[in-house]
């Protein structure tokens, strides 16, 4: 199998470096074969390991009395009373979205939708925050239409309502857009499913769609600075497809119900191999894959291949003795893939054989608890002058005597302009449980068969945290639980996706630093605590880098949906009252 | 001048439409079909009579608009 | 009365169809998996809407060709009320049980909003409830709902008086702004906007309830 | 043996895709496109050697369900 020798050249493309590559060397005794290596550089990116913002991330507050799961897990919990839980997450595909708008936002969508419902939560509402070029940029409109229909395409055909998001233009992100996006869910507080696997023996099961050779490398690229010859590369890139998806909800649902499954994790960014590792890891348990029982969409793959590979609707699950049957009844009702690839195994190796071959053997605990953790270097954002902050959409500074004139500039300007043309390309009704869609301060959804409904908003001015980091972050914390209180909803928890440049500049990992501040601080004034949450570095390209995006998607709770409040004038005659200074 | 255009997955590509179109027709007692995709066939009526130009510039609308050559390749006659 | 939803596999009204359903009837529906070949004994079937089979090759094309379909068709000729909403509405242009197809919308995008329509039939036994000429709103959510028939079959259609529906606006390319049809018996009811999504004061509006309390006679 | 086949819109009936397709190529700068059509390329491997039977079964799933003959024609070739 593994028969190439790990040369310089092969560490480099994997974007490790070279202290890094001696760490493996010293975590496994031996040097790593091109599987391993392979493995490691995946669990060791940016994207799985959060080398750079790990000791950051520490600083948010994460408790309070109705948090139920806090960072950690594919998504934050919160108890919303009545037994009943939300659970919700916000991620990033902005790289890929670049690439390929369409099929790159696609992706996205399905990759968060999966990140709720392997929690046991049917999804119940997407949000998408969206950060473009300039209006004029050759390429914005393209990608405008490419990700607004990549969304709608996958949320729609799934069945779960768009509910909002914020769309801004910004020369800043005309090489390096924004793609992130939101889902929340509702489960029963005693049918919530982690991730943590367990039982020495117990069959380790596939679900959903077959392996192909999609994206390899994928979650490598997406923390690697772009190049101006990214286009010319073509990387691979996954296509979707929602209808397996929303077969997958139905069939993870089905089997839910039951108490068969013992942990269960979706197949993210680095598929396989992300999958396993976390769930051994979290269990403190080995775990034995046998490769060639994985369903394979092409012939002749390799295991580097299929633990490295990308494709999309698939799922890991680990199942309680004798219970195979019954959960392949399930997924073959749906027209599922499923397969009993492994099993749960004494020690705590990730042990992979193909055909009866060990073609890999890797300590777990190196790939997770040994994995890199950075300090870098952080200068703090100085005072900028106001004409280093870009301006607030069209300047109207000509217009001071022309109230209407002014007003007129500024709605018609891309910075405020109706949004309509983006939501009304999303179904925002299915489920029929929408109170209050796109176009208002924060969307409401029912919680189906109550008079409960969940208020939620995503939220950041990005030109605030590039003018002063701090009160940036503070800010978009802060408008998110404003957006959520003026619906009527008690605010009770966020999720983030934070978009920064290359944390390998102290000037951009001191945005960050500044932003997590505010946002800690925001947080902790508010009791309004972070249960989940995805970082994107890298989001530069040739040294130019976006405005620092921490977006924030807030959630909310109202008692009694009959009681809430709507942002439009309800009548003539009424007394308008302004509140705070 | 027309030109008959082919827009076709690439090898690997993952072919959902493809992937449901054999899956239903086995459900209708199609047998043995083995494998199937879908791409797009276009037909562009055009002015020019000089072939040269038209295929280049037929390949030039392939590579800017007709095809997504991140994931699709084409091919085309000109009759 | 009691009510049946088919579920295809990507089928995603299906629960609004039954809430809607069993708000204005009392009586939960039944739900068939479009594996069965046999109906239970209801009143109305209802097709509810979404993407079956992910609307590949063509929406509804391939749950045209469901198994539970013979058996829908047998119900169609004893004169079952059946009701076809978005999806459902393109599974019955497919299996031939309405005339004209559904194609993608004029402008090519997916359209979600509320819509004026006119209730343009007489007496149905889905639209009794609003009275011929009246105007209506209801959500329409759609990426082909461009209705389109040959001249011979539009004409028929309008002067047998079997046009439930028409959009005040061109919504999406519609030939003569058809938003829904009734067969030749009139009891059945393809229509691309959700009934279903109008029947509660949350949902923003009411006026797809007439549509089901007509069904109650 | 393969099946290649072509769904195309009958002729008579509105492409939408067609004439955004043409739109664009003009937007673009492409003159002188004087129609553009959009219909489906539909590749198929089929187990079948014998090419009367392949023929007609590949015209029964273009009847059944590869084509809607209300608004569509199809064509194919076997090799
Ligand atoms: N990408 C999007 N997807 C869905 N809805 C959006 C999107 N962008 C904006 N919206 C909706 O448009 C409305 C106005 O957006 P925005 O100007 O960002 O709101 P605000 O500044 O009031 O928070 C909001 O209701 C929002 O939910």
């Amino acid at each position: 199998m593994n028969e190439h020798t790990v040369t310089a050249e092969i560490v480099a493309e994997h974007g490790l470096t070279r202290e890094e590559y001696t760490r493996i060397e010293a975590a496994m005794g031996r040097a790593p074969n091109l599987l391993e290596l392979g493995i490691y550089s995946v669990m060791w990116s940016e994207h799985c390991s959060y080398k750079s913002s790990r000791r950051h991330l520490k600083k948010l507050p994460t408790e309070a009395p109705w948090v139920i799961q806090g960072p950690g897990e594919n998504a934050g919990v919160i108890d919303i009373g009545d037994g009943q839980a939300a659970i919700f997450k916000m991620e990033s595909h902005n790289h890929p979205s670049f690439i390929e708008p369409y099929q790159g936002a696609a992706t996205g969508v399905g990759g968060i939708l999966r990140d709720v419902f392997t929690m046991g939560a049917r999804p119940v509402a997407n949000m998408n925050a969206l950060r473009f070029g300039a209006p004029d940029h050759p390429k914005t409109r393209h990608l405008v239409e490419g990700v607004v229909a990549g969304i709608g395409g996958y949320g729609n055909c799934v069945g779960v309502p768009t509910v909002g998001g914020e769309t801004n233009f910004d020369p800043a992100y005309n090489g390096n857009i924004l793609v992130n996006a939101m889902t929340v869910g509702v489960a029963d507080t005693d049918r919530i499913f982690y991730s943590a696997a367990a039982g020495i023996g117990n069959p380790v099961v596939y679900v959903g769609a077959k392996t192909g050779r999609d994206g390899i490398h994928g979650a490598t690229m997406a923390s690697a600075e772009f190049s101006e010859d990214t286009e010319e590369k073509r990387p691979t890139v996954q296509v979707g497809d929602p209808f397996t998806e929303k077969l997958l909800i139905e069939a993870c649902l089905e089997l839910m119900s039951t108490d068969a499954i013992v942990a269960i994790q979706d197949m993210g960014a680095a598929g396989l191999t992300s999958s396993s590792v976390e769930m051994a890891s979290k269990g403190a348990v080995g775990l034995r894959l046998d490769l060639e029982r994985v369903p394979q969409r092409e012939s002749g793959m390799v295991p580097y291949e299929m633990m490295l590979s990308e494709s999309q609707e698939r799922m890991l699950m680990v199942l309680k003795p004798g219970r195979e049957a019954e959960a392949e009844a399930i997924f073959r009702k749906w027209d599922l893939d499923f397969a009993v690839i492994g099993e749960i195994v004494e020690g705590r190796n990730l042990t992979l054989t193909f055909h009866g071959e060990t073609v890999g053997d890797i300590p777990v605990p190196s790939l997770v608890d040994d994995a890199p953790d950075y300090d870098r270097p952080h200068t703090p954002t100085p005072a900028r002058d106001r004409a280093e902050v870009p301006a607030p959409g069209d300047p109207v500074g000509d217009l001071v005597d022309d109230l209407a004139g002014a007003i007129k500039r500024l709605i018609g300007g891309p910075s405020l302009a109706s949004r309509r043309w983006i939501w009304e390309q999303y179904d925002s009704q299915v489920m029929a449980d929408t109170v209050a869609g796109p176009g208002g301060d924060a969307a409401l959804v029912r919680v189906h068969g109550t008079d409960k409904a969940l208020a939620i908003s995503t939220d950041v001015t990005p030109r605030y945290c590039y003018a002063d980091p701090f009160e940036g972050g503070k800010q978009a914390v802060a408008e998110t639980w404003r957006n959520l209180t003026a619906t009527g909803a008690t605010p009770l928890a966020i999720t983030n996706c934070l978009n920064f440049g290359n944390p390998e500049r102290p000037d951009i990992m001191g945005q960050f630093v500044g932003c997590i501040d505010g946002m800690a601080a925001a947080c902790a004034a508010l009791d309004y605590p972070v249960v989940s949450g995805n970082v994107s570095l890298y989001n530069e390209t040739n040294g130019v880098g976006i405005l620092p995006t921490p977006a924030i998607g807030g959630v909310g709770l109202v008692r009694d949906v009959s009681a809430r409040a709507a942002a439009a004038f309800a009548g003539a005659g009424q007394t308008i009252l302004l509140i705070g200074k | 001048m027309k030109a008959r255009i082919y827009v076709t997955l690439k090898e690997g590509v993952l072919d959902p439409q493809g992937a449901a179109i054999r899956g239903a027709l086995a459900n209708l007692g199609f047998e043995g079909v083995e494998g199937a995709r879908q791409g797009k066939f276009i037909e562009l009526v055009l002015m020019e009579d000089d072939r040269d130009k038209a295929e280049a510039s037929v390949k030039a609308m392939c590579e800017k608009l007709l095809a997504n050559t991140v994931i699709e390749n084409y091919s085309f006659e000109l009759e | 009365m009691d009510s049946a939803v088919l579920v295809f596999p990507g089928s995603n009204c299906d629960r609004d169809m039954a809430v809607a359903l069993e708000s204005v009837t009392g009586r939960t529906p039944i739900m068939v998996w479009h594996k069965e070949t046999d109906l239970p004994k209801v009143d109305v079937i209802a097709i509810p809407g979404g993407f079956s089979y992910g609307d590949y090759l063509r929406c509804g094309a391939m749950a045209a060709q469901s198994p539970i379909m013979p058996a829908l068709a047998g119900a169609a000729r004893a004169g079952m009320p059946i009701l076809g909403v978005c999806n459902g509405f393109q599974i019955l242009t497919e299996s031939g049980l309405l005339p004209g197809a559904l194609m993608r919308n004029g402008k090519l995008k997916f359209v979600c909003r509320d819509v004026k329509l006119t209730v343009t039939a007489g007496d149905s036994r889905f639209t009794a409830g609003y009275g011929r000429g009246s105007a209506i709103h209801l959500p329409v959510a759609h990426h082909d709902g461009n209705f389109v028939a040959d001249g011979d079959t539009l004409d028929r259609l309008e002067g047998d008086d079997r046009v439930a529906f028409t959009y005040s606006d061109d919504i999406n390319g519609s030939a003569r702004r058809i938003a829904g049809i009734l067969s030749e018996n009139r009891r059945i009811l393809g229509m691309m906007p959700h009934p279903e999504r109008a029947v509660d004061p949350l949902h923003g509006g009411t006026h797809g309830r007439a549509l089901f309390e007509s069904l109650l006679g």
